[in-house]
């Protein structure tokens, strides 16, 4: 029975942290399912599951709300928006396009010589000894709420630019906070939405050429 | 002084009608006739309607001045005449004057700077309203004479045919509604001039006379003649007027003002004219001890003391020269005691004043030596010949030195006695030999011009200006009647083409005939069968009898004119003759002679007769009567020799008792002239020829007008062309020469400065230009327009710069 | 949750760096070959996200704290204007192209 | 008293037993296996009440046959039946999208029951954001539907997804903002938070809590049924002009996916409008905080009764709703797609932005009117007070409180001191002192 609760504990820690592999490997195949793929139907679709995976290790990172936020506005907004696009404009010999083999050889050349600069210059720094706030001391002092993953009540709270433990120990100054930027992306946001329907709406044009072919086709059959 | 007096006032009233009427007249004229049809005789209409109520109101005011004066000045000369008294005379002039005398007042002040006071006046007196009178009454004549004269300018199309250009003639619209425009405007500024009350308001007019005189003469302005003569009258009035000028602003120096006469304003202050600020009652000169400056009084300050002192008059008649020496000595001495401020003027600035007015009335006179600018003005429509250049305008002169008389001192008078004397046996000369009717008409009026300049410069005041009127009405007369001959034979002016010409046009030839005899003076004496001419040239001859008797030295006054007087009769009848006598000389132009139309006769037989009888009863008739009624108190009244100048002026008495001789002396030699003229065109016992080859010299010199001309282009002309030709040599030579030689200078450093800009400024910008443009060619190829290159740059770089940033760091 | 689980990061951060990096590098590999113009799209979408992911990571485990979450709002909340205009570019260009091809977008070469 | 009567939740109980990580994966699992079963229950009920709704509202009496007088199996063997037949994948489809969107819509409609509150402390996974969470599942489905039309190869499928596509896509930005509003008012995205707020008597369900929030969910359930492609709004799958839409080319199990996941979604969206307007689990009667609480109190079996009579209580509201939509699709004609859009982007779109700014200017204007919080005071009935302001109700929202795992609370919230037993303290027990995260003017007035 111990044995077994044992086992059963390790494969909870072991089922827990390979989550978040889980989701990290799921998002590298899919990303790499994105660049390699022709179909671009297909690629949306590869996309949506990085998306998702990535949500999930949004998740994994006590960021629920962001999480959420992804699912709702990327996988749900915008990808919806993108197949939109994908069907509008993908018609028989348009739908794959194909790279030459030379530029995506040439591009995963150029793609891996960026992978290694970054990943050289982020694992270079040893961000533990770097910064003397990492990881533990981190969590709870920034915000408490994350070791629960409640990040909502924080994030509002950040907008107003002050924090739940400014709040209760009443010293908090207030800062200027993200109402501002969150005001002026809201407003882009609506000329955006705005430009997109001006950009996308139906041009109603005249083509006297097309309806002259058609006449004389017309009388080419009659 | 003459206070405002309900006389005054309805004579500047009626006078400022006759006046301004022709302005209007003037300003409908030319902006109706404009813009109206060029066939209309609406501006003649116009303009004959206002001169002709101009003519009524000056007759008017003519009627009630001798109503108000009860015909006192007729009467009183008649009887001066009889007593040759001239202290009643005096005595009775000064007490009169307050009726009779000068009317002045301001019309309208148009600015003061400082004491200056510049102003429309008026000053009435007789001779103002005589000149009115007789202005528009001549005025009106030719006014109508002219509405036929000019009638073939009512047309749109004017050919002249004196104006040559490719296909024949010159062709115009009409402009009769301009010539009636411009003869309006002169009676509006001749009148302006008569009743002007200040000197400048004489000079304002007075140049506007001369533009109006400049319009009229130009009025063929197309033809070369005419522009040319144009020219040559306002030029050569210039001249004079430059001497006018010089005159007003010494006068304004010295007297601070320009009206003529003292007069009471309408605020009850006195202002001092110029007249009594240089002469007491007496017209005498107040001098200083030197002799050298003359005091100038204020006018009505010392008047009232000098009337006191010289109350009496007719005690002092009998002293002579002694008398007048205390006289001035009391003046001198109150002079000191009251005024020690009391203004001066040197007695040669006077003289100077006096010779730059006279410059200006030698320039409109048409005198000696300005004289030559009359003979071409008669390129001008003949109406305009009569009106402007005979009777009236040439006239002002003559009216401007016997206005301003009492400013002129004797040497200046004499020196206008010389000069017209000159005048008067130059012209007379010219005459002679002359061929074309107007210029001989010219040439007559210069010489009777003269003679009315030697009658006011003798002394002959009265004399003078008698003269001016009755030459204005035979003048105009024979102008007048020119014109018909001219009209009547189609613009043919030379006499040698004429002849017998009294067979077509009866009318013309005796008016003509009637104007020769008034000219020439001749009379049956004893009788009271007198033509005017006669009365008034007896007037002036008589009075330069008695000054030469006078002052010995200056006989020549006298024999001069007397001469003068036969050649003018002469001459004219030469004219008759030729013209109305004898036998055609051309078939052509006596095939198409007719007489003229009424309009044109009309004024002639009503000129005809004024000349004729105007001057009827001589010096003791209506008209010098009018005329010295309000002759100047500066005429001596006794015989006396000016201090300073050492000459004698006549008397009216010394004249009186040498009118009859002198009146014989003319007669005679008029007669002879006459005779002459018949022997030679009349009857033709002497061919002209004959002697013309015999004198041909004398006759070229004579039709080359003394070379006058000749002498101003060797006096002036050349010299001014050598001075002009060698400041020109300076100038192309000297100036042209450094300008050009700095242009050169310039053109060679910006050839330079240009190499330099070519070579290295814009090399330099061209090189970075080029060097920027192959730069960007090469760098073009990359620009492929691939988005995905662009990431793929993008890419490059940031490795690029890392690998980069790896050896530095390593 | 599970705190004891919570507190002890399952991962640490190098993994998450390496994932947004790979993801990063996706995107741009994306970018640059894809000639289908929305595939480019969906390759700014790739980059985008390893940035977010980066700053979620760098939230969690760094002093970057909460902040990091509203960095990374703003990104999705952009990133999603993008896609709009983006997308109505798209079809702009397919009704004037009739292609998507964004090789042929070159008219703007030098 | 067992344990096992004793745990108030499934991970309570597996705690006493196992260590944290085990207990945490076990319960995981054992969450999961409950709500896919409730996932593949409820379907086969729906399905057939569908049918026999269908028949009665068209006079006539549905499925009789299989098992016994009101064709209770019919379902069941209608699946039996598709489990048989041939997975068929046409040529022309894209395989491998083709037969992943089927679970794509399954999981994501499975997903989003993850959140569904059923009772006090019975949720699957408790989450902070679990509305917004539930929102963006949901609209996860669509993307199944969509590549399904496309992957298909038909056009009949492709339309069918394109309509649902322009449909879903639209329809959510006015059911986002309806859920909003009640949100807006409560304070919290977290559904147990908000069922909790709603207990005692009916009148403080959200629905009642102001004209906006009434309104609103009205707005939310026709949104929602139009999200979930029903009827009138089912243009997606229109058999008259599309055959049967993205499905077409369907058959089988996968076919049967599509249904379980419609079903399912019914459910879902009905769920929610139950705890967003509805009360939750609460029964409308004051029972929460008298009998109820009590029985909560005494924990173990009766603490476990209550519970199971809450989740009855949600279950039949979720029920009645989904009954109500398939009495509107019997009833209602089919819109055309314009009308639908028209319906959406012109009608529901600016109504539910009104709504929604309404509920933010709702408490400010009741404050500067009546000078209080609320628009009834004290109004007594059945014991309780109603129209208390949200600060001064049993539960208060935002506040780190002790939930039911005391122990872990206590560790997980260092700093703000616990408020002990709050939720197990019953109505005489309040909130010590109004949180000082509580927002602006309830807050303020309350104190003064």
């Amino acid at each position: 029975m111990n044995w077994l609760a044992q086992q059963l504990d390790n494969l909870a820690w072991m089922a827990h942290g390979g989550a978040v592999y889980v989701f990290a490997a799921m998002a590298i195949v899919c990303a790499l399912a994105v660049v390699f793929t022709h179909n671009v139907v297909r690629m949306a679709f590869w996309l949506i599951l990085c998306l998702a995976a990535t949500a999930g290790l949004f998740f994994s990172l006590n960021a629920d709300f962001v999480g959420a936020a992804q699912l709702l506005i990327y996988v749900g907004g915008t990808l919806v928006l993108l197949i939109f696009g994908v069907m509008l404009t993908a018609s028989g010999p348009f739908l794959q396009m194909r790279t030459k083999p030379g530029e995506m050889v040439l591009g995963g050349v150029v793609g891996l010589a960026l992978l290694g600069l970054l990943l050289s210059s982020a694992l270079a720094v040893r961000w533990g000894e770097r910064s003397p706030v990492l990881a533990s001391e981190v969590v709870g002092a920034g915000f408490n709420p994350v070791a629960e993953g409640n990040t909502t009540r924080e994030l509002g709270l950040k907008f107003l630019g002050a924090s739940s433990r400014d709040l209760k120990t009443g010293r908090g100054e207030l800062s200027a906070g993200y109402l501002l930027p969150f005001e002026i992306v809201s407003v882009h946001l609506l000329v955006v939405l705005i430009g997109a329907a001006y950009l996308a709406r139906t041009k109603r044009r005249k083509q006297p050429a097309d309806s002259s072919g058609d006449s004389r086709s017309a009388a080419l059959s009659a | 002084m003459p206070a405002p007096s309900p006389l005054g006032s309805t004579l500047s009233s009626l006078l400022m009608i006759a006046w301004l009427l022709p302005l209007c007249g003037f300003a409908v004229e030319i902006f109706g006739g404009y813009w109206g049809s060029r066939k209309s005789k609406a501006a003649a209409y116009l303009a004959v309607a206002c001169i002709a109520i101009a003519f009524v109101c000056s007759l008017s005011a003519l009627v009630l001045w001798g109503n108000a004066t009860g015909w006192s000045a007729l009467g009183h000369h008649a009887a001066a005449g009889a007593e040759h008294a001239g202290a009643a005379h005096a005595g009775s002039a000064n007490a009169g004057s307050a009726v009779h005398g000068p009317f002045s007042d301001t019309l309208y002040t148009l600015a003061r700077f400082g004491n200056l006071r510049v102003a429309i006046d008026y000053y009435i007196d007789s001779l103002t309203l005589v000149m009115f009178t007789m202005v528009t009454f001549i005025a009106t004549c030719i006014h109508l004479f002219a509405m036929g004269y000019m009638s073939d300018e009512l047309t749109e199309q004017y050919e002249d045919h004196q104006v040559h250009v490719r296909h024949g003639h010159f062709h115009r619209p009409g402009r009769f509604y301009r010539f009636f425009a411009f003869l309006s405007l002169f009676c509006f500024s001749m009148l302006g001039l008569v009743l002007a009350g200040n000197i400048f308001m004489v000079f304002v007019f007075w140049e506007l006379v001369g533009v109006c005189s400049y319009f009229l003469i130009g009025f063929y302005i197309e033809r070369k003649s005419a522009s040319t003569a144009a020219n040559k009258a306002f030029i050569m009035n210039r001249v004079g007027d430059f001497g006018f000028l010089i005159g007003l602003m010494i006068l304004w120096t010295h007297f601070g003002t320009f009206q003529f006469t003292s007069r009471v304003e309408h605020d009850g202050t006195q202002t001092a004219g110029l007249f009594q600020m240089l002469r007491d009652d007496h017209g005498h000169l107040t001098l200083t001890e030197s002799g050298r400056n003359v005091v100038l009084s204020s006018g009505f300050e010392t008047h009232g003391d000098a009337h006191e002192a010289h109350a009496h008059p007719g005690p002092e008649a009998g002293h002579g020269e002694a008398g007048h020496e205390a006289g001035h000595e009391a003046a001198e001495a109150e002079g000191h005691v009251l005024a020690t401020e009391a203004r001066t003027i040197p007695y040669y600035l006077l003289i100077a004043a006096g010779l730059g007015i006279f410059a200006g009335c030698v320039g409109k006179s048409a005198q000696f030596p300005l004289q030559t600018w009359l003979p071409d003005a008669m390129e001008g429509p003949t109406p305009v010949s009569a009106l402007v250049h005979s009777a009236t305008m040439v006239a002002a002169g003559v009216y401007l030195v016997g206005r301003f008389y009492p400013m002129f001192t004797p040497e200046v008078l004499l020196t206008i006695a010389y000069v017209g004397c000159i005048t008067a046996f130059l012209a007379a000369t010219i005459a002679v030999v002359a061929t074309d009717i107007k210029k001989v008409l010219a040439y007559s009026t210069i010489s009777q011009l003269g003679y009315m300049m030697l009658g006011l410069g003798v002394g002959g005041w009265g004399a003078g200006l008698f003269h001016l009127v009755t030459h204005a009405f035979f003048k105009s007369l024979m102008f007048l009647a020119s014109g018909s001959v001219i009209h009547g034979c189609h613009h043919v002016q030379e006499m040698p083409q004429m002849g017998g010409l009294r067979k077509k046009m009866p009318i013309t030839a005796i008016a003509m005939l009637v104007g020769v005899i008034a000219i020439a003076g001749l009379a049956i004496p004893g009788t009271p069968i007198a033509f005017s001419g006669y009365h008034s040239k007896d007037a002036v001859v008589a009075s330069a009898l008695t000054f030469s008797e006078l002052n010995p030295t200056h006989f020549l006054l006298f024999y001069i004119p007397l001469a003068g007087a036969g050649i003018t009769a002469f001459y004219m009848f030469r004219l008759w003759f030729y013209t109305f006598a004898g036998e055609p000389r051309d078939a052509h132009v006596f095939e198409h002679a007719h007489e003229s139309p009424p309009v044109m006769t009309g004024p002639l037989i009503v000129l005809s007769l004024l000349a004729a009888f105007c001057a009827v009863g001589g010096e003791h008739g209506p008209l010098f009567g009018l005329l010295t009624a309000s002759e100047p108190a500066t005429i001596p009244h006794e015989l006396v020799a000016a201090a300073p100048s050492g000459l004698t002026l006549p008397t009216h008495g010394a004249i009186a008792d040498r009118h009859a001789r002198a009146g014989m002396y003319a007669l005679v030699i008029a007669s002879l002239g006459a005779f002459l003229a018949w022997v030679f065109y009349g009857a033709r016992w002497v061919s002209p020829a004959d002697v013309q080859r015999q004198f041909s010299g004398l006759h070229r010199f004579l039709v080359e007008k003394w070379r006058f001309d000749e002498l101003y282009d060797t006096l002036f002309m050349r010299p001014v062309h050598v001075v002009s030709a060698f400041v020109a040599g300076i100038d192309k030579r000297v100036f042209d020469g450094l300008l050009h030689w700095l242009a050169g200078a310039t053109v060679a450093v910006s050839r330079w400065d240009r190499l330099f800009d070519e070579q290295v400024i814009d090399g330099a910008v061209n090189w970075t230009a080029k060097t920027v443009y192959t730069g960007g060619a090469s760098l073009r190829g990359l620009q492929t327009g691939r988005l995905r290159q662009y990431v793929m740059f993008i890419v490059l770089g940031i490795v690029g710069i890392w690998v980069l940033a790896q050896m530095l760091i390593s | 949750m599970n705190p004891e689980l919570s507190t002890a990061a399952p991962a640490d951060l190098n993994l998450y760096l390496f994932v947004a990096a790979v993801l990063f590098v996706s995107g741009i590999v994306c970018m640059a070959t894809k000639r289908n113009g929305i595939g480019v799209l969906m390759g700014v979408e790739l980059v985008l996200n390893g940035a977010n992911l980066n700053f979620i990571a760098f939230g969690r485990f760094t002093k970057l704290g909460i902040d990091g979450h509203v960095l990374s709002l703003f990104v999705i909340v952009l990133a999603a204007a993008e896609a709009a205009i983006a997308l109505a570019i798209a079809l702009n260009f397919y009704n004037n192209h009739l292609s998507i091809d964004v090789d042929r977008a070159d008219s703007l070469s030098g | 008293m067992t344990p096992v009567l004793a745990a108030s939740s499934i991970l309570e109980l597996l705690q006493q037993y196992l260590s944290p990580n085990a207990a945490y994966l076990l319960a995981a699992v054992l969450h999961a296996a409950l709500v896919l079963g409730f996932f593949g229950v409820a379907p086969l009920i729906y399905i057939w009440l569908e049918r026999k709704v269908a028949g009665r509202i068209q006079d006539r009496l549905g499925p009789t046959r299989v098992g016994g007088k009101f064709g209770w199996l019919q379902t069941l063997a209608d699946g039996i039946k598709l489990i048989q037949k041939e997975d068929l994948c046409p040529e022309a489809a894209d395989r491998m999208l083709f037969r992943m969107s089927p679970y794509l819509v399954f999981v994501a409609s499975f997903a989003a029951f993850l959140v569904l509150p059923w009772a006090d402390g019975w949720i699957a996974q408790n989450l902070d954001i679990g509305l917004f969470f539930m929102l963006a599942i949901m609209s996860l489905e669509v993307m199944g539907v969509i590549l399904a039309g496309y992957s298909s190869g038909s056009k009949w499928a492709l339309f069918g997804g394109m309509r649902e596509a322009a449909q879903v896509v639209s329809y959510e930005i006015p059911m986002a903002i309806c859920a909003l509003v009640p949100v807006t008012a409560a304070g919290t995205l977290s559904l147990m938070d908000l069922g909790r707020i709603q207990s005692g008597p009916f009148l403080n369900w959200m629905i009642f809590h102001d004209p906006f929030c009434f309104i609103a969910f009205f707005v939310y359930f026709v949104v929602a049924t139009a999200s979930v492609k029903r009827a009138p709004f089912d243009l997606a799958e229109a058999e008259s002009e599309l055959v049967a839409g993205f499905h077409t080319e369907y058959s089988g199990i996968r076919w049967s996916y599509f249904f379980m996941a419609e079903y399912a979604s019914m459910f879902a969206v009905s769920g929610v409008a139950t705890a967003l307007f509805l009360g939750g689990w609460n029964t409308g009667l004051g029972l929460e905080e008298t009998v109820l609480a009590g029985w909560r109190e005494a924990g173990g079996p009766w603490y476990l009764l209550a519970n199971l009579l809450g989740a009855k209580v949600f279950i039949t509201k979720g029920c009645l709703l989904v009954f109500v939509q398939m009495w509107v699709r019997w009833t209602l004609p089919r819109l055309r797609i314009d009308q639908v859009m028209t319906t959406c982007l012109k009608y529901l779109l600016p109504i539910s932005c009104a709504l929604f700014l309404g509920v933010a200017i709702w408490p400010l204007a009741v404050f500067k009117l009546t000078g209080r919080s609320t628009l009834v005071n004290s109004l007594k009935v059945m014991g309780t007070d109603i129209g208390r302001p949200m600060s001064e109700r049993s539960f208060v929202p935002g506040v780190p409180q002790a939930r039911h795992a005391g122990p872990v609370e206590a560790q997980a919230t260092p700093v703000a001191p616990a408020p002990q037993g709050t939720d197990r303290a019953g109505a005489e027990l309040r909130v010590p002192a109004a949180p000082t995260l509580v927002p602006a003017a309830a807050d303020k007035v309350s104190s003064s």
